[in-house]
């Protein structure tokens, strides 16, 4: 509890050095969050019942386990529609969670009452991406700032100088807006007077004036110039320094989060895939789609011209029908094939692409004949020709080159989807290449730098019915960092169930 | 503020002895901007967004504009496609686009417009530049959830593309032929009830083949759909593909990106750098992220403040700026694989572009860490010696040292400052 | 809480605007006028002067019709008598058919349709917008609950609801003193004016929806601001949140869709005393049912002249509603009628 | 969600609101003071009298009993007896429904014939001349009353030049279908029904032409201001197809949406048209059983009008669906 810093109007600077280890043992992490859901249902109404559906749930966050320690800067980062934001506001209680713990301090955040709440907001604020929208239209940056003060009637008690407790605020504003960057002299100015980067210290401001010991900072950046950017970042680092903040730091960015972030978990449709210390993460990433990320991010450099990046393929599934085991499974480029199938990686990517076409997105083989007529468009003698069919789809999906009883079993697939039968290929080719990444969701394993991914786990899911042949299968793949494929080692010990820090 | 539109005006320096020749008169240019001004006339005042642009597009290049939010880069791209709304217009300058036959069309009856292979597309009659739309000049914008009709399919969108081209070749001369056989009655039955009165079965084949050419999967489906069923790279794959149906010379892309997730804006910046290669298009790609820029460019511009304060190559600009605010813009940006403990940010804002805000000076002063008393006088644009041909700056530093006895006393902008400079 | 933007666009618009200007100075006459009725009524609205029947407004020389009915021989005989009508300078627009000065009569007239245009638009406000606030912010059951109501209760159309209503409940009419008169400042003019209570009551139950409608949506988008949100992670209750946060930005649209509102109502008030259901006879639209019978007989300014004064004020209520959405809030056209 | 399963859960929703209805008019019953047999008996009636009413109407029942009685009644399509006339509601209110839609389709076809068209005028040739007429029409549209339109059209019409009746319905749209196979001279009777309908469609429709026009004009500048127009003129498109095709189909969204949620004000208006041309319909038939106090005919009539309205509903929301094809697939 920080109850002893309340009340008085004690002035802030420096005084926080000594907060970090106060409240628990300094070991402690400050936030402690597992199991941590957020579902939202659709077509949920009585109507929909009465037309027997049968409601949807969107899986925003869908058991993220994390921990923040004191003074640290935790990057989550991800794509958008990922569930990073969600989970940061469902952990500050701004949304109510479907499921899991999140402990504050000690404190069970998800069962507290409406004072202890209270109190909890005190301690924990919050920086919106949005410097547009994250200001009330209506109210001048002095009201702003101090809300969470008049929301809280703080100071406690009339001030010892004489001052009002509306003067003392209005102090209070004055010295938070000078300390962020801006001139005292702005205080009755209405945001839209202001620019978005001078908007986005006032939202710094405003979540400072309660003196948090945590602050949730979701995509600061994001929406500002990079020469702003880069004077939001520096504020934020200094005042945590001056301050002894902890951060959650939501981010897209991974430059941002590399720059400013001590440790970072990186999320994928509603999970962590891989957390652990930023150096780490960014110098060996374990995870499959930690390296396409930051494979893909363009360096402002001049090396990068011209640079070809091996991009994921396909979209990101939607949070309403994620993928069965991994969810990145769909998209992974180092899937994990069956102990009976060893084909170059690339083709199986094919093949499972194909596959989760015709299982998820509808394919129809219609499709590929109109596709194919519009071709020949024009041309009348143009009829539906197999093989003109199943050469589309190869040369798609990347099937040439396939052997043996694999060749056998997707171009039997081939034969039947020719034939319009889309389920009955599906099958075909389910029974024959389900990989071990689709029918057991990966668990994150690993002490400092976890990672959920079966190719790191502790059960040797890549298993070949032939070991001889592994090497030459996967040895084919360009671009693979060293570090990527064996990181096996160390983690070994780690009980599966637990996240980092145990 | 002078109107430039005259071609025989010039700006200060040598800037007008480069006219219509060296440097920027590269042999391969298809596209040469000259003196550009673009306004906006709002009721706040006049808004100088586009002021004085120079800069060139060569054959089969990607060229880059990057700035920030207000740099005035896609009002640039918009007035390249002469795509500017009420309240704004091109005030001033040239667009020379190189089209023999156009140039031979033109020769006689508007001698000002035609110079060698190049006419200025700002002297042509409306028709004739509006026709350019599509098979000279085509555009991706940045949000294509926006710039699709939500209520037309995909398909039938870029089918109308192809149609209008087609209509156009088969009878180049007459504008009308566009529509020939789309009377006022056709026109307000589709209003209410959608059908391809005015598109053809072919060119929806032909829709369909460029879905299929940029990567969508199952076009023949997609096409049908409508754009909110897109995700958002799909449809910039999309938009990419109607932009490809009049087989453009230049290929403006505003931002073509900004909307997407990395991986995504990896997939696209893949397609894109592809279609270029193997159409030899010309693209004018503008951005502000000056990663795209250093992934698919080969010539850079960096705007500020409605003018391009710099360009030149990619390594001119990255390697060797002079321009203390791309020094600046490159230091703010986080280094992915080598983190700096702090960095190193321009002081202040962007600046207002209103009229009455903006002196004569070098509009980056106030923010410049380098500023000197030259600063206050207008800057034209100085070939930086040594360096590239092509290589230019709106920078007094291009032409001279900095020298701290000609510093401009730190508080010169601050006592005159409003709310917007003290930041 | 008005900010300065606000100000200035409510400026510029008006500055640009011929049509912003009409409207004020229509709705500021028409104020004026139903304020200071009294004063500026040239005579009592009520007084009956047979012999000045049927005069014509200045101008213009109308016939005059009287009928009469005697027994003659048994049985009754119908004369009808035509004769030529001067305009009098003392009734400058006419006067009806008992003799009552029509331009007093309007100028009371405003009275009645501003007094049930501003208070029936109050009422409905006052019930509308908490209703719709709650239900948006909150959302859920609630909600639900309401958006059907609402979808039942604009099944029915206003006026058809209305006039159902007021034919139940029967029309009450509240007497008011009319304080110059009171104080003595005029003489010879009704001591009280009468408020058509029932009237007032319905057109505001009638119309609540569309605030609720229109204070729901707005609360919805409200309700995931990034301030509302970053408000409640302060500590802010709900109850703070709606005051402090929602109401403010809500209002806006409100008070362009409560000018909407008063147009709407007046027409209301107008159509439902034109049908009898008021409870005052001093009612333009009361004054235009009365002259509907005199049309054939060529006495047309008796309908004329209060439904030009019911455009006239409708116009310039609609006239401030456009400058206020201009300049406020673009997009909300359409929403609210009778 | 597909258009057809949109079609269902919009009628099942339907079917709530007509619930609703139902059950709100059945409650009026109760909003009058008194015992509710003061509601529906003659005012002069005698205790006898009213005691066998109550007897029949199950007055005497439990309110469930009585609710359900009359939700039964309903479904069979029995609404009741009006002991004022002494007939039976049903077929009374039915044969009033003609001439109430007649003159509602008029007035909507002349509505949306003028509007549109005049709409999408004043937008594209904004600050016009045209323009600055359209909206000056409009305002007076808006803002006059459709009765005293109605008073002073059959002043200038009727009475001064002697065209056009004044009242009554002697010739309908039926007998117009019917001259086309029968004896009757096709054109006189055209001309006939014309000479009824014109006035009270041009009073009714006065305001939703003025109404629509002016959703029309902002709806289409709103539209053509969006970015997908420019990237359509960007594309090469001619400025007709960028116009008609792609902008005036969104355009016509919101336009659908209003005049939807505007049919209350309609068929109110239509009331009071009625009133003014005595025409044969619906609303006079409202307004005459108020004044007799005849509750169970008025019941009926809230009924018919408050059904119509919500199946008018289902249909603009379909047509909503069809031009926007987001709205099903939400």
């Amino acid at each position: 509890m920080t109850d002893a810093d309340d009340g008085a109007p004690v002035e802030t600077v420096g005084r926080r050095e000594a907060r970090s280890g106060g409240g628990g043992a300094p070991d402690e992490p400050l936030v402690r969050v597992r199991g941590l859901r957020k579902y939202y249902y659709e077509d949920d109404s009585l109507l929909d019942r009465l037309l027997g559906r049968e409601p949807t749930s969107v899986k925003a966050v869908d058991g993220v386990d994390l921990d923040v320690r004191r003074g640290e800067t935790l990057g989550v980062v991800g794509e958008s529609g990922c569930g990073k934001s969600t989970a940061g506001e469902t952990l500050l209680r701004l949304r109510e969670a479907t499921d899991g713990t999140v402990e504050f301090d000690g404190e069970d955040v998800m069962a507290m009452s409406d004072e202890e709440l209270t109190r909890f907001r005190r301690r924990a604020g919050i920086v919106f991406q949005d410097p547009f929208s994250s200001l009330d239209p209506r109210m001048t940056v002095g009201d702003i700032v101090i809300e969470g003060l008049a929301i809280h009637d703080e100071p406690a008690d009339p001030p010892a100088d004489g001052r009002s407790k509306r003067e003392w605020r209005r102090d209070r504003a004055a010295e938070l807006l000078e300390r962020v960057g801006l001139s005292a002299d702005q205080i009755d100015r209405y945001p839209h007077e202001f620019s978005g980067g001078q908007r986005q210290r006032v939202g710094i401001a405003r979540a400072l004036a309660l003196d948090p010991e945590f602050v949730v900072l979701d995509e600061p950046v994001s929406a500002l110039d990079v020469s702003v950017q880069a004077q939001i970042l520096n504020l934020l680092g200094d005042l945590q320094e001056e301050f002894g903040l902890t951060y959650l730091f939501i981010a897209h960015d991974l430059s941002v989060v590399r720059h400013i972030c001590d440790r970072v978990a990186v999320m994928y449709l509603g999970e962590i895939v891989e957390s652990g210390p930023t150096d780490a993460i960014f110098e060996s990433p374990k995870h499959p789609y930690t390296e396409a990320l930051l494979e893909a991010v363009p360096r402002a450099s001049v090396e990068e011209q011209g640079r070809r990046v091996d991009a994921l393929s396909g979209d990101v599934p939607s949070p309403r029908d994620p993928p069965s085991g991994c969810h990145f499974r769909t998209r992974c480029p180092e899937v994990i094939q069956p102990p009976t199938i060893d084909i170059p990686q690339e083709q199986y990517r094919g093949v499972m692409d194909l596959r989760d076409r015709l299982e998820r997105e509808g394919f129809s083989a219609e499709s590929v004949w109109e596709t194919l007529a519009s071709e020949h468009a024009g041309d009348d003698e143009f009829e539906r020709d197999p093989v003109a069919f199943k050469e589309t789809l190869r040369e798609e999906f990347d099937l040439h080159g396939l052997t043996g009883a694999t060749m056998d079993t997707v171009e039997d697939a081939l034969e039947i989807l020719v034939n319009g039968r889309e389920g009955e290929a599906a099958d075909r080719l389910r029974d024959a290449f389900t990989s071990p990444c689709e029918e057991e969701e990966p668990i994150l394993t690993g002490e400092t730098h976890a990672v959920s991914c079966h190719l790191h786990a502790d059960e040797d899911y890549d298993v070949d019915l032939d070991p001889e042949d592994v090497g030459t299968a996967m040895g084919g793949m360009a671009g693979m960092p060293d570090g990527a494929r064996n990181s096996d080692e160390g983690d070994g010990s780690a009980a599966p169930t637990g996240p980092e820090d145990r | 503020m002078s109107d430039s539109s005259a071609p025989t005006e010039a700006s200060a320096g040598d800037h007008a002895t480069r006219r219509r020749g060296a440097p920027d008169g590269h042999a391969d240019d298809v596209l040469r901007v000259r003196d550009l001004s673009t306004r906006f006339f709002t009721e706040e005042g006049q808004v100088n967004a586009v002021e004085s642009v120079d800069f060139s597009v060569r054959d089969g290049e990607v060229f880059g504009i990057v700035g920030e939010s207000g740099s005035g880069k896609s009002v640039t791209a918009l007035s390249l496609i002469d795509l500017i709304d009420s309240p704004g217009r091109i005030t001033g300058g040239e667009v020379w686009y190189r089209d023999a036959d156009l140039a031979d069309e033109f020769r006689g009856d508007r001698p000002d417009a035609v110079d060698g292979e190049f006419v200025d597309t700002r002297r042509l009659p409306e028709g004739v530049r509006r026709s350019l739309r599509g098979p000279a000049f085509s555009t991706v914008f940045q949000d294509p959830m926006s710039s699709l009709n939500p209520s037309v399919t995909v398909g039938e969108q870029i089918a109308e593309a192809v149609e209008v081209q087609r209509r156009a070749r088969a009878n180049p001369r007459r504008t009308r032929s566009r529509t020939q056989g789309y009377g006022l009655g056709r026109l307000l039955v589709d209003a209410a009830v959608p059908n391809r009165s005015f598109t053809s079965e072919s060119s929806h084949a032909r829709a369909v083949e460029l879905l299929e050419q940029v990567g969508i999967p199952d076009p023949a489906d997609r096409a049908e759909e409508y754009p909110h069923q897109f995700s958002g790279g799909m449809l910039q794959r999309a938009m990419i593909a109607q932009a490809l149906a009049g087989e453009p010379d230049v290929l403006v892309a505003d931002e073509p990106t900004t909307a997407l997730d990395v991986t995504i804006q990896a997939q696209i910046l893949n397609l894109l750098r592809d279609l270029q290669e193997e159409q030899d298009t010309s693209v004018v790609l503008i951005t502000h992220d000056l990663g795209v820029i250093a992934r698919m460019c080969n010539r850079v511009g960096v705007m500020y403040a409605g003018r391009i304060v710099e360009r030149g190559t990619l390594s001119d600009v990255f390697d060797d700026p002079v321009h203390p605010y791309t020094r600046g813009l490159l230091g703010s940006i986080p280094d992915l694989d080598d983190p700096a403990p702090r960095l190193n940010p321009i002081e202040g804002n962007v600046p207002s572009l209103l009229d009455e805000e903006m002196g004569d000076r070098c509009y980056f002063a106030d923010r410049c860490p380098k500023a000197m008393t030259d600063c206050l006088q207008p800057i034209p644009e100085y070939g930086v010696d040594p360096g590239t041909e092509g290589h230019a700056a709106r920078c007094v530093l291009a032409e001279r040292e900095y020298a701290d006895g000609d510093a401009l006393p730190a508080d010169h902008f601050a006592r005159n400052a409003g709310v917007r400079d003290d930041d | 809480m008005v900010s300065e933007r606000v100000i200035r666009n409510l400026k510029s618009e008006f500055r640009t605007s011929a049509l912003a200007k009409l409207g004020l100075v229509l709705v500021v006459g028409v104020v004026l006028v139903a304020v200071f009725a009294p004063f500026v009524a040239p005579h009592n609205p009520t007084a009956q002067n047979l012999g000045e029947s049927q005069l014509p407004p200045l101008g213009f020389t109308e016939t005059k019709e009287t009928t009469t009915s005697e027994m003659e021989d048994g049985e009754v005989v119908t004369r009808t008598v035509q004769e030529r009508v001067e305009a009098d300078a003392a009734h400058p627009l006419g006067t009806d058919g008992l003799g009552r000065d029509m331009l007093s009569r309007v100028v009371y007239g405003a009275r009645t349709s501003l007094a049930v245009g501003v208070l029936g638009t109050l009422f409905a406000a006052l019930v509308g917008v908490p209703v719709g606030l709650i239900a948006g912010y909150y959302r859920g059951k609630l909600d639900d609950g309401l958006m059907r109501f609402a979808d039942v209760s604009l099944a029915f159309p206003s006026l058809v609801l209305a006039i159902a209503l007021i034919g139940l409940w029967g029309r009450v009419a509240v007497p008011v003193p009319d304080p110059f008169v009171v104080a003595g400042l005029v003489s010879d003019m009704p001591e009280r004016f009468t408020l058509p209570g029932t009237v007032i009551i319905v057109v505001g139950l009638v119309n609540w929806v569309w605030f609720a409608r229109i204070a729901r949506g707005e609360a919805l988008s409200l309700r995931d601001q990034e301030y509302v949100k970053a408000s409640r992670a302060l500590g802010a209750s709900h109850g703070r949140v709606i005051r402090r946060h929602v109401l403010p930005n809500a209002i806006t649209p409100i008070i362009v869709l409560g000018t909407v509102q008063v147009a709407a109502i007046i027409l209301l008030e107008s159509s439902l005393s034109f049908l009898g259901f008021s409870g005052t006879t001093l009612s333009w639209g009361f004054d235009i049912a009365q002259g509907r019978d005199y049309i054939s007989s060529g006495q047309w300014w008796i309908a004329t002249v209060p439904g030009l004064a019911i455009m006239l004020s409708v116009i310039g209520v609609n006239l401030l509603g456009d400058w206020l959405r201009d300049a406020l809030d673009p997009g909300i056209e359409g929403e609210g009628g009778v | 969600m597909s258009l057809g399963r949109f079609a269902i859960k919009r009628t099942l929703q339907g079917i709530g609101v007509v619930w609703g209805v139902i059950t709100v008019v059945f409650a009026l019953r109760f909003v009058t003071p008194g015992s509710p047999i003061n509601a529906v008996a003659p005012l002069d009636a005698d205790q006898e009298t009213r005691r066998a009413i109550a007897a029949e109407l199950g007055l005497d029942q439990p309110l469930y009993v009585q609710y359900g009685q009359y939700l039964f009644d309903l479904i069979q399509g029995d609404m009741g007896f009006s002991y004022v006339r002494g007939q039976a509601v049903t077929p009374l209110v039915a044969s009033k429904i003609p001439a109430t839609v007649e003159l509602a389709v008029a007035a909507t076809v002349v509505a949306i014939v003028l509007s549109i068209p005049l709409g999408v005028i004043s937008a594209t040739r904004r600050n016009q001349p045209v323009d600055y007429g359209a909206t000056l029409f409009s305002l007076f549209g808006i803002s006059t009353p459709n009765f005293w339109l109605g008073i002073m059209m059959i002043l200038i019409l009727a009475v001064e030049f002697g065209v056009f009746k004044t009242s009554g319905r002697s010739v309908d749209v039926g007998d117009v279908v019917l001259s086309t196979v029968g004896p009757e001279p096709f054109l006189d009777t055209l001309l006939g029904w014309l000479s009824y309908i014109t006035l009270p469609a041009i009073a009714l429709g006065t305001y939703f032409t003025a109404l629509i026009t002016r959703l029309t004009r902002s709806g289409m500048l709103d539209e053509l201001g969006k970015p997908y127009v420019r990237a359509t003129r960007a594309k090469g498109l001619p400025e007709t197809l960028v116009r008609y095709k792609h902008a005036l189909r969104n355009t016509l969204t919101p336009v659908v949406t209003v005049l939807g949620l505007q049919l209350g004000t309609l068929i109110g208006g239509a009331v009071i048209t009625e009133a003014v041309f005595s025409w044969p319909g619906l609303g006079t038939l409202v307004i005459r059983s108020i004044n007799l106090r005849d509750w169970p005919l008025l019941q009926g009539s809230l009924i018919v009008i408050g059904v119509s309205f919500v199946l008018v509903n289902i249909l603009v929301d379909m047509v909503y669906a069809y031009l926007d094809p987001r709205v099903a697939y939400e």
